[in-house]
């Protein structure tokens, strides 16, 4: 019998997270983050954390408060740059954070690369620029490429709109965005779902996130 | 003649009109992406008679108008991260499909902002040589190496003064020899091979003058063309 | 205004084929094959083509045809053998065909590749068997990769369940497998629906394969 | 003794009752492919307060049984071609997720035939030597390299009476190294880093024998079992 669902944040977070770990966070702008996963991150206490994510946290809550409260050592994002994103500038400023900034079309696809279990890649995204140094570049069809590696991390939290036990879901809207392939290059993928619904309610054609890529959830409700 | 004078005698496009400009040259049944900033505005300005399928990196196509007020989705946010509608015919996707489509030459055009543009047509926009202002690339450096069309929207100087169209870039290049057309706030500008090319500029600026607001060599063409924007409040 | 129905099947194809044209075909087994399309370009009498797709067509039909007319020049695919696959195996076994082999998983991926921008990447599928001889071959983690190119093609010949005018699709069951993906890699993709619906009849979350991938469409009913 | 002799006096296992052995071994939660042939068979014999989600990898996850008499939906196939059906909770994905899912490791098991495997868990099953053989790999090699737990089914020899538990394959790999378990119509094989141990044997078969019926050397685990099948019709 598959259930994945947890009873809680505490619970879906038990055993899984440590000092150090590296974490994915979907989302992008507010639409798809698991505020109420990375509330409980804080809660649980974990230090020096690397996050990937597309953006670096607005106002002082989710990423941000994790950045506040001194927790993250690193952080990979494409667009920390935001109204809002008072945290992540002041640190940047102050020289208390590791900050990568990278072309969100490079994570997406090292991320996708991990999951799919494939070894690297190479993408024009970034030739002839600074963010080339370091890096190896091939000509392939006239054309200077990068070497880009795959990109995994020990925890990936996920929002995602309805689940069913076998952890299938649905994402609402905008909010898909990098959650489903965060999901599948995580040593575990945990989301938050606003509905949880009976197996056999999504859509077969219609599910996002087939459930083999979910390895726990925790039902939120409407979320924050 | 200083830039002071210069600017009295003539009549800058505001960054609407720039919009306004960008918006003649979408075409209908194309597939097209709105960098942050003013060619976001460039919807506004696009004749309803051509349909045009608005492409967001976030994941989206389709990408219709605000939303009226107490219509909004909080989850159906564009590039910028402001609230949107989606049109009929209209569909959400994943990121990794969102820059395959970006990557991939999918798109029919791409509008952005810039820092500096040289006249190889290589393109400045996610970080100066200010330490202190944060980098920021989002999807600049994808859209830009994998459409087919760039067009960069910007004023011609900067806030205070300075040039932004050169023969090299000093800020960190976002791609090498991508950009086709520049909408300043004077002139329209292609990039060519045989260099920057003038198509259009402002009624009373002489070419001669718009010549020292480019530190880049322009030519103008021989079918240019006076750049008359309508007014937009 | 935006409308990739075409009339007929020879519409569809006018001014796209040429002798020496790659097609991509979709389909698994007879799940998904474009079936009338395939017959279309029969009817068209292109010579010398190139197809790529999973299987190599069964009894007279569809690939089959085309490789019984001797219109094929060369197949890439993964499984050409299996019950009533008479075609493929008498050609194959009189030396009449250039057959190339290759594991599903590599393909699908090459076809993404090239769909996405990307200019190749490593995989751990074959390597250390006979099919890398010839390739780069490379030491990712201690674990033999080989360097795949990107795969494109001119023409992809696909078949959907239901379409509307922009061409956004949703297919039918396991009558997905290589389409969407085939959709990305094609100078032009021409698609055989079941059914046209009006725009935003499709829900924006269930379309599988956006608009934006297809050229041309033609409704074929209930197809073979 | 001539193969002949031995196999009068024993009862090798079906292969419905090879099928049975590799069913006993499927966990409750997890997900397995089944490939084409004998392994087909291992859902008839998983008990069924196992949960399993079977996966096929033309793109489906939560494969049912064969559908009832005029329930049969045609764009519903599994790997093999055949017609079966969906259980709640499945999905329809792409070819491109489902060998995703194959490469990245997130199969929890998957059973394969085989024409031969090596004593260092090497795979030879989509050619042979026989150049008039057309050769097909499908979902195989990317199977093998992907996923955590290989098992092959097979049986001990040809039906001309070769070996296919060899020192090194003579027939073209699928993948080096992959194969964890055996399971073939005499008895289960693992594949460990000191070579090839002898886990459970049929009744009346000496190891001696078995030993002859492989190239590769054998070794009998201290806590062998006798492999006894059901019957099975």
């Amino acid at each position: 019998m598959i259930d994945k669902r947890m009873g809680s944040i505490s619970e879906t977070l038990q055993g899984l997270l440590q000092d150090g770990s590296t974490l994915m966070v979907g989302g992008f702008g507010d639409a798809g983050v698991p505020f109420e996963l990375l509330h409980g991150i804080l809660d649980a206490g974990a230090r020096n954390l690397t996050i990937i994510s597309n953006n670096a946290g607005t106002g002082n809550r989710g990423i941000s408060a994790l950045l506040n409260a001194g927790r993250v050592k690193k952080i990979i994002c494409s667009y920390p740059r935001s109204r809002g994103a008072i945290v992540i500038d002041r640190i940047f400023k102050a020289n208390e954070i590791e900050l990568e900034v990278i072309p969100q079309g490079t994570p997406i696809e090292r991320i996708r690369c991990a999951g799919a279990g494939l070894g690297g890649f190479y993408t024009p995204t970034g030739a002839g620029t600074p963010l080339a140094e370091g890096k190896e570049v091939r000509l392939i069809n006239g054309r200077e490429h990068l070497f880009e590696e795959p990109l995994r991390c020990d925890l990936s939290l996920l929002k995602a709109d309805r689940a069913d036990r076998w952890g299938n879901l649905v994402y609402s809207k905008a909010a898909r965005n990098f959650s489903p392939i965060m999901a599948t290059a995580a040593e575990h993928t945990l989301v938050q779902v606003r509905e949880f619904v009976a197996l056999g309610e999504l859509h077969p054609e219609s599910i996002v996130t087939p459930g083999i890529f979910v390895d726990r959830l925790v039902v939120i409700g409407e979320a924050s | 003649m200083s830039i002071t004078e210069i600017l009295t005698n003539i009549k800058p496009l505001s960054r609407k009109q720039i919009a306004w400009r960008a918006a003649q040259d979408v075409v209908d049944g194309s597939y097209v992406n709105l960098g942050i900033g003013i060619p976001t505005l460039i919807a506004n300005y696009v004749v309803p008679d051509k349909e045009v399928v608005y492409h967001s990196e976030n994941g989206l196509l389709g990408v219709g108008p605000p939303p009226k007020p107490g219509k909004e989705a909080l989850d159906l946010v564009n590039a910028s991260k402001q609230l949107v509608t989606l049109r009929a015919g209209g569909s959400y996707f994943n990121t990794a499909e969102s820059f395959a489509m970006m990557r991939g030459k999918h798109l029919t055009s791409v509008f952005m902002g810039a820092f500096q543009v040289s006249e190889h047509g290589d393109l400045a926009n996610w970080a100066t040589n200010d330490k202190g202002l944060m980098p920021s690339i989002g999807g600049a450096m994808d859209l830009s190496v994998g459409c087919k069309k760039v067009g960069v929207l910007m004023n011609q100087l900067t806030q205070d003064g300075q040039l932004r169209i050169l023969k090299e870039c000093s800020y960190p290049l976002t791609a090498k020899g991508v950009v086709k057309r520049l909408y300043t706030d004077l002139a329209v500008i292609d990039v060519t091979p045989a260099g920057l090319v003038v198509r259009e500029k402002i009624v009373n600026l002489e070419f001669a003058v718009l010549q020292q607001l480019s530190e880049a060599k322009l030519r103008l063409a021989d079918d240019w063309c006076e750049l008359v924007p309508p007014e937009i409040l």
